[in-house]
């Protein structure tokens, strides 16, 4: 590859054609696409790490805002372990609240990242290079989040230890047959998966990263760089493993949030007995998940000024993904709704009622925030390519998306079998506490982690814009100059 | 949390990882009760394995039989006595939660004197110290002594304080509480009388009836003896080739019996001996039931206006002719009169009237407690007219001491009794409740009486049930738990000094006098030739009943004439107060004694499931009329006061009644019960009813207004409509 | 090693606190784990098993509960007097035993084999099968001071449950646990 | 799991649905029996209320031919139990020995799982630490384990009584009777509606009261089998 680099050359050495027509044509395509509007390697380095060291009194005032609700999360966390669950508002029949709609939602938002990453990349997409990394990072922090909510919502979390397979002297092994076993090591599989795929492809950037510090970020960056020298062998396997984990992480994908979905489609329970659960939720994740990935693009892009590397073409590409998953997410939604609502079975009228009847309110800003709002904008290239628009519109898909978990798990919950046991349910203080304290905690992390690691991957879009002019046919790479002109 | 464990701290610290493992390694070894070794092992006691200990319970007046379960020196359960002819093996709520009255962390552990009346500051008074005050004031007061007993008071106390009494010229003890109050034991007794010159309570045998008839009785939940009752209707419900019966329930509010029944007719308060006696006109009328009964019922019923009698009972007037058929024609049908009705102001007229069907079948299922061998006998009940009758000697000052044992006249009686202002004219209070109740916090003092899981005692069973008189035994099952003594040993001991009661009451200590009255009975059922082991089996087998019951006649009519059918006069304009008051005793609280026990206070009642509070059930049209739904607090007035509680939209109750549970409203009587709920019993005047004998506590008309403020029930159901697709699902 | 060696004297200082720092929480944490299980305290009495087991007593004859019910149980003051009123009445222990007695206190004894609240075990059950006392008590009349020989945690009684013939019926989680 | 009949026992209550008075002393003796903490009303309000069987009272019709139904409500003890294949640990599980469903609390780690998907809701689970105001505590029954908070708990058809029984005829070397085991619920009912005993031992008194034609199962169309058989209540009807 490096070789095939060398050969060719870099294309923005070439002047601008000569025909003036021509000559705006090109222009406006570099200004539009990042990959026909190349800088020397050294100036992307630059650029990179010099937001790296970017932290003004904003960042600050956000950092302290954030540690403070993270802060507040871990202590309503220990007085929650302390004093028992009975202080959040679970009770009887609603015994799974916000903690597993959490659980849900966080995997969801983790979902689209490797996902656009993994996906894109195999399908040889252009537009992710520069959002790849800023998308991973979602599905590591995501996840490593959602696997909070498994420990914060199990009554005795010192004997969580139970549920992984230990041999021990008493034959005891995990339930193998328990969706919620299966759940974890999805999880648990996934997240290994994820920094795995992320990591690997940080490499080159940490090197990078590497040669240009000094002091205990040099150390820092040549220790996780593992010694990558950049040779060509290195470049080789790099592409090797990359491809591998892209091809191997999709099915563990699909995996975690059927798995999910399963925990409730799997159980005895009007509202969530329901066979199309396993997709709906893999689409309805992809779907707060690529919302998800757009608002980080957004709050990257502002705060650490990347303009350069984030475009108007990919807020819209991602703002037509985002469409095409609203379709999709329509048509599950509608799909299962429709079921339910045809089959008349009581109970199931029952948990419909109940969304239009006292959770009417939520149910409906749900529809709106999910299906009215994206629906009835995102045709329009410029609302995709606003991002102010795109922000609101990404803020209210997350916001749709929690409701609907929250009324999935708790609402179908508190309507079960016999109606002597009917109750509804409202969330107490460490619920609400414990769940914005994990967005923060979420918001947290990825801030320090951005003045950490380069969150572009330079050498990414460096390729990208190095083999823009050559494509590959069998083993050669050739030039396609001509195709650009 | 009251107290830091260690693991308490390793969970504090859990919220890193780190120590929640280690917080899973340390064994969670805390036991909440330890073994602890003995000095003297009892013989009969092993570590680890139970004995059982029979005894009687006296959660209320019925006397059913009750085996405890003891280990290792704690009595962990009670259990139904499985030989005991009134419960046989079963037992109440009530009579389970006798534990937490063992155990309850509110006891009086040991006599104390209290400085102010109501201060509820006690001062620890030794024993010796205590009987001697006992005895000086006994000595002072001489005739002025007033001895006030209740349901909780076990037989053989009645008996020593009535020889006290006697002994010494001062009148006899006044056992009279709530409990006989709703049982309405005086208008039952009276009517008995009347009818069959019986004046005792009346037992039913259930078991082979065909039709039973109850009037207002709630004889499955909170009725003189529902345990008994219960097994009763468990045989009646499940008689030979499959025949069920039929139970007919005439109310005003639905009871757990009226939820039983297969019929519920909702009766208007006061009008049941209006249908009583439509029901004999009907029969009489018709022939139903063959020319024998016909006549017979002739012979009682008057002229009774049959329409409005179905008016008064919201059926046809044809409904009220098939159930007359029905009755009439029954094999061995029965009429059982009770709870409300009986407090009324025509209550006596109204269990006459019912009783009076019973007449008609030859009162096949009706029975009377037979007498015993001995002159052993049920302590009776007082009527309020001699309840009165005290109050007025305590507000004249003739009395200088009062004593009081299971009893709380001050919250058994309604304020218009006087009572509070009658108590703080006696010179001398001595309480020897277990719990500061209502009247120990006016007391001077309290010498606390063993629970009846730690003392002696027998109890003269009354009804009793397949006419087997019975004498229920009372033995302790473990140890005193504090420093209480036996209230009959402090009694005898006390009496010694008084000259003319050491003679009449010459035992050493109450055992002795319990021994003396039982081995004094002739071989029963468990046998026994000598005393030695008559007395031994009378504790291990519960009691002391025949093989067999007597030889005894169905009880013969004794009355003529035709009944009273006249209609029950209420308190208040109905102008003003459009609503009949209905009292019900809780069938988990009973009269209010219950109410200090968690078990409980915390079980759900059958009909609302609602616990821990009080609540005023109202028609749902009437609801709707008032604008009040499930939780609205309203204020339910009646001339004689007021109080505010919850409503609770209840269906199976008449529009023009609302309905209040008595139990809760306690000022005292333990942490479980202060400060919840009201006492509705503040509603009631103090009248008399017909006969001038009884309480007519089932005579208030109140007037019921919404209040700004909302109060959530405790209800275990649903607090969600399920709407008309959801079905129940049976 | 270079690493550490090329540290500043400052970052040493850190290095080393953080070290003690961990250090001293784990040894914090041992201390309450040791606390918590380790009940081999000493007993009010010096009670010598092996001298009570040469002189012919057999294990019933105290603990009189171990045929008949879940718990062997502890002899009463009164049983151990039964003898000691007369027997070896010298001895500073037995002296002790004669304090309890006249003071009509139980001797509060340390628990030395104890199960959790949540394990039902019954020795009866046990007896009736033929398990020797020695088999999870070891062998208790050679000691002079009794003390837990094996570790009875769960894995102790399955190993043993495996082995017999109605392995299955033992095998069920209420047989121990209710 | 399929239950094989094998020389276990099939542990089976029968609730007569016309003879349960909703009184209460099944709630109250299994409260006793099983150390099963009060909620406090607050508790209650907020729909905790901790009781192992409840009695669920339904409303028929409208004033004055309003009707109220009991139903007697505790573990099921399903032969093809929802909460055990979902219990992570285990702690859920059906015993072989005595074919009913086990809640092993030391092995619970409460993830509620099995709560949520018992369609009769008899599960509870312990928000709090249990309390007994001293010296209540002293009734508790040695018995039964104290439930440490987060846990599951729930009806166990009176193991505790079901295990002595056992042993005790293990050690007297002699078979069990019908009617020498009884949990504490069947053993308070004034009306007898509650009927305890082994299904496969054809001469006990549940075997034979199985196969009557009043007879149902709650929600039998979610193929849980259950070991608790109802009797649908009668109905005497007045001049026919």
């Amino acid at each position: 590859m490096l070789e095939s680099r060398a050969t060719i050359g870099p294309y923005w050495d070439e002047p601008l054609p000569d025909d003036e027509h021509l000559a705006r044509q090109v222009e406006h395509g570099r200004e539009e696409h990042l990959m026909l509007d190349a800088r020397p390697p050294a100036e992307l380095n630059q650029l990179t790490l010099a937001r790296m060291r970017q932290t003004g009194p904003r960042f600050w005032i956000a950092l302290a805002g954030l540690g403070a609700l993270t802060l507040a999360f871990f202590i309503a966390w220990a007085i929650q372990i302390v004093s028992g669950l009975g202080i959040t508002g679970l009770n009887r029949s609603v015994m799974w609240g916000p903690y597993i709609a959490n659980l849900i939602y966080f995997i969801g938002i983790g979902h689209a990242g490797t996902f656009i990453s993994a996906a894109l990349r195999l399908m040889r997409m252009d537009f992710r290079r520069p959002i790849a990394r800023a998308a991973e990072t979602i599905t590591l922090f995501g996840l490593a989040c959602a696997a909070l909510f498994p420990i914060i919502h199990v009554g005795r979390i010192w004997k969580l230890f139970y549920m992984l397979p230990i041999p021990n002297q008493r034959d005891l092994w995990p339930n193998f047959r328990s969706a919620l076993f299966w759940d974890m090591m999805a999880i648990t599989t996934y997240l290994i998966g994820s920094t795995l795929f992320m990591y690997v492809a940080l490499i080159p950037d940490l090197a990078m990263a590497r040669d240009h510090m000094t002091g205990w970020r040099r150390k820092l960056y040549s220790a996780l760089s593992l010694g990558w020298r950049g040779t060509e062998g290195e470049w080789h396997r790099l592409e090797v493993v990359s491809n591998l984990l892209s091809f191997v992480i999709i099915p563990v994908m699909f995996s975690v949030h059927t798995g999910v979905s399963w925990n409730l489609s799997m159980a005895i329970q009007p509202g969530w007995h329901s066979a199309i659960f396993g997709p709906f939720f893999v689409v309805g994740a992809l779907y707060s998940g690529v919302a998800a990935v757009i608002l980080v693009m957004i709050i990257v892009r502002k705060t650490m000024r990347f303009g350069y590397f984030m475009r108007e073409e990919h807020f819209n590409a991602m703002g037509i993904f985002l469409l095409i998953l609203t379709l999709t997410w329509i048509y599950f939604y509608f799909a299962e709704w429709i079921t339910n609502w045809y089959g008349n079975l009581p109970l199931e009228k029952a948990v419909q009622a109940m969304l239009t009847g006292p959770l009417a309110p939520l149910f409906y800003l749900m529809l709106f925030c999910n299906i009215v709002v994206p629906l009835g904008t995102l045709w329009s290239r410029r609302v995709r390519t606003s991002l102010p628009a795109m922000l609101v519109i990404g803020i209210l898909i997350q916001v749709g998306m929690y409701i609907e978990r929250v009324l999935i798990v708790s609402g179908s919950l508190s309507r079960n079998e016999l109606p002597f046991n009917w109750v509804n349910y409202t969330p107490h203080w460490p619920e609400v506490t414990v769940t914005l304290g994990t967005l923060a905690f979420l918001g947290l992390l990825y801030m320090v982690y951005t003045r950490f690691v380069p969150i572009i991957p330079v050498w990414e879009v460096y390729e990208g814009q190095a083999m823009q002019g050559s494509r590959r046919v069998g083993r050669a790479v050739m030039s396609t100059r001509t195709e650009v002109h | 949390m009251t107290h830091l464990t260690r693991r308490d701290f390793l969970k504090v610290s859990a919220a890193g990882t780190a120590t929640a493992i280690l917080a899973g390694c340390a064994q969670e070894t805390e036991r909440w009760v330890a073994l602890e070794p003995y000095v003297r092992a009892p013989e009969e006691q092993l570590a680890g394995i139970p004995n059982w200990y029979a005894s009687t319970c006296r959660m209320c007046p019925a006397g059913c039989g009750i085996i405890v379960r003891v280990m290792n020196g704690r009595a962990v359960k009670i259990e139904g006595n499985p030989e005991h002819p009134v419960n046989r093996g079963k037992l109440c709520a009530r009579g389970q939660s006798g534990l937490q009255l063992l155990y309850n962390p509110d006891r009086v552990t040991g006599a104390v004197r209290q400085g102010e009346r109501g201060s509820r500051k006690f001062e620890p008074l030794a024993w010796n110290e205590a009987i001697n005050t006992l005895y000086e004031k006994l000595d002072a007061a001489d005739q002025a002594v007033a001895i006030w007993t209740g349901s909780a008071t076990s037989g053989h106390l009645c008996d020593l304080f009535a020889r006290y009494a006697g002994a010494v010229g001062a009148p006899a003890p006044l056992r009279y509480d709530l409990t006989s109050a709703l049982n309405s034991v005086g208008a039952l007794a009276a009517a008995n009388n009347a009818l069959f010159g019986q004046a005792t309570l009346p037992g039913y045998t259930l078991a082979q009836a065909d039709v039973i008839f109850s009037f207002g009785a709630d004889f499955l939940g909170a009725w003189l003896s529902a345990t008994g009752f219960g097994v009763e209707f468990g045989q009646f419900r499940s008689q030979r080739f499959g025949k069920r019966g039929l139970l007919v329930q005439f109310e005003p509010k639905m009871s757990i019996t009226g939820a039983k029944a297969d019929r519920w007719v909702p009766v208007q308060p006061g009008a049941e001996a209006l249908v009583a006696g439509a029901l004999l006109r009907i029969i009489a009328d018709e022939g139903f039931g063959g020319a024998e009964r016909a006549g017979l019922a002739a012979a009682l019923a008057g002229e009774v206006d049959l329409d409005a009698a179905a008016a008064a009972c919201d059926v046809p007037l044809a409904d009220l002719v098939a159930l007359a058929r029905a009755f009439a024609e029954a094999e061995r049908p029965v009429a059982i009169p009770g709870g409300a009705l009986a407090g009324a102001s025509n209550g006596v007229a109204a269990v006459t009237a019912v009783q009076a069907l019973n007449a008609l079948a030859g009162s096949s299922g009706l029975g009377f407690t037979p007498a015993l061998p001995t002159a052993l006998a049920a302590p009776g009940w007082s009527s309020y007219a001699e309840v009165q009758a005290l109050v007025e000697r305590m507000s004249a000052g003739q009395v200088r001491l009062l004593l009081v044992h299971g009893a709380n006249p001050v919250y058994d009686l309604p304020p218009g009794s006087g009572i509070a202002d009658a108590l703080a004219q006696v010179e001398t209070i001595i309480s020897f409740n277990p719990l500061v109740d209502e009247t120990s916090a006016l007391a001077d003092y309290i010498l606390p009486d063993r629970t009846y899981l730690e003392g002696w005692g027998y109890e003269v069973v009354q009804p009793a049930f397949r006419g087997l008189p019975v004498v229920s035994s009372q033995q302790p099952v473990v140890g005193p738990f504090h420093d209480v003594r036996p209230t009959g040993d402090v009694l005898l001991t006390a009496a010694r000094g008084i000259p003319a009661a050491a003679a009449a009451l010459p035992w050493t200590d109450e055992v002795a006098f319990i021994r003396e009255q039982i081995t004094a009975l002739p071989k029963g059922a468990s046998g026994g030739d000598d005393d030695e082991v008559r007395w031994a089996r009378f504790q291990q087998h519960g009691g002391w009943w025949p093989e067999a019951a007597p030889e005894s006649a169905a009880p013969e009519l004794a009355a003529q004439g035709t009944l009273d059918v006249a209609g029950a006069a209420f308190d208040g304009e109905a102008a003003q107060y459009p609503y009949y008051l209905h009292l019900f005793p809780s069938v988990l609280l009973g009269d209010g004694r219950g109410a200090s026990l968690p078990w409980l206070q915390g079980a759900p009642d059958p009909l609302t499931t609602v616990s821990w509070q009080t609540w005023v059930e109202i028609n749902p049209t009437t609801a709707q009329a008032l604008g009040v739904d499930h939780g609205d607090v309203v204020r339910v007035e009646s001339p004689h006061g007021a109080v505010e509680v919850p409503v609770y939209v209840f269906p199976g109750i008449r529009p023009d009644t609302v309905a209040i549970p008595l139990g809760q409203g306690h000022s005292d009587l333990g942490r479980y019960a202060r400060e919840r709920g009201s006492h509705a019993l503040h509603l009631v005047g103090a009248a008399l009813d017909d006969v001038g004998a009884n309480l007519a506590w089932s005579s208030a008309r109140v007037r019921v207004t919404k209040l700004d403020k909302k109060q959530a029930l405790a209800r275990l159901e649903s607090t969600i409509d399920p709407g008309e697709d959801i079905h129940v699902p049976f | 090693m270079r690493r550490v060696a090329g540290l500043s004297s400052r970052q040493r200082l850190l290095f080393g606190g953080a070290v003690l720092g961990g250090v001293a929480i784990v040894v914090i944490l041992l201390v309450i784990v040791i606390a918590q299980t380790s009940a081999a305290d000493e007993q009010p009495i010096a009670f010598n098993h092996k001298r009570h087991a040469e002189n012919g007593i057999q294990c019933q004859f105290c603990h009189a509960g171990v045929a008949k019910g879940p718990v062997a149980g502890i002899p009463s003051v009164e049983k151990c007097m039964g003898c000691h009123e007369y027997v070896a009445t010298d001895s500073p222990q037995i002296q002790r035993l004669h304090g309890y007695w006249e003071r009509q206190e139980p001797i509060p004894w340390k628990r030395v084999n104890e199960q959790p609240s949540f394990v039902y075990f019954n020795h009866a059950s046990h007896i009736a099968a033929a398990v020797s006392c020695g088999a999870c008590h070891g062998a208790v009349e050679e000691m002079t001071v009794a003390e837990p020989v094996v570790n009875m945690n769960m894995g102790f009684c399955l190993d043993c449950h495996a082995q017999q013939e109605n392995k299955d019926a033992l095998w069920d989680c209420a047989v121990c646990h209710r | 799991m399929a239950e094989e009949q094998s020389n276990g026992h099939k542990w089976t209550m029968i609730v007569d649905a016309d003879k349960c008075t909703g009184c209460q002393a099944c709630v109250v003796a299994c409260h006793a029996e099983n150390n099963v903490p009060v909620s406090s009303e607050d508790e209650v309000i907020r729909g905790r209320a901790m009781h192992w069987m409840r009695i669920e009272r339904y409303w028929e019709g409208e004033y004055p031919n309003v009707k109220a139904r009991f139903l007697p409500v505790f573990c099921q003890q399903c032969g093809n139990a929802p909460c055990e294949p979902v219990c992570p640990v285990y702690a859920s599980y059906h015993s072989t020995e005595e074919n009913i469903n086990i809640q092993v609390y030391n092995r619970c780690v409460g993830t509620r799982y099995c709560g949520n998907n018992c369609p009769y809701r008899v599960r509870i689970f312990n928000f709090w630490a249990p309390r007994f105001d001293a010296p209540l505590e002293q009734q508790l029954n040695p018995d039964v384990t104290v439930r440490s908070p987060g846990v599951m708990e729930k009806c166990t058809f009176c193991i505790q009584r079901i295990r002595r029984g056992r042993e005790q005829a293990n050690i007297e070397g002699r078979p069990l009777e019908d009617g020498e085991i009884i949990p504490a619920c069947a053993q308070a009912c004034p009306t007898d509606a509650l009927v305890f005993g082994d299904k496969w031992d054809e001469n006990s008194r549940v075997a034979q009261m199985v196969p009557s034609e009043r007879q149902f199962k709650l929600l039998e169309n979610l193929g849980t089998e259950p070991a608790v058989y109802y009797l649908k209540g009668g109905e005497t009807h007045v001049g026919e």
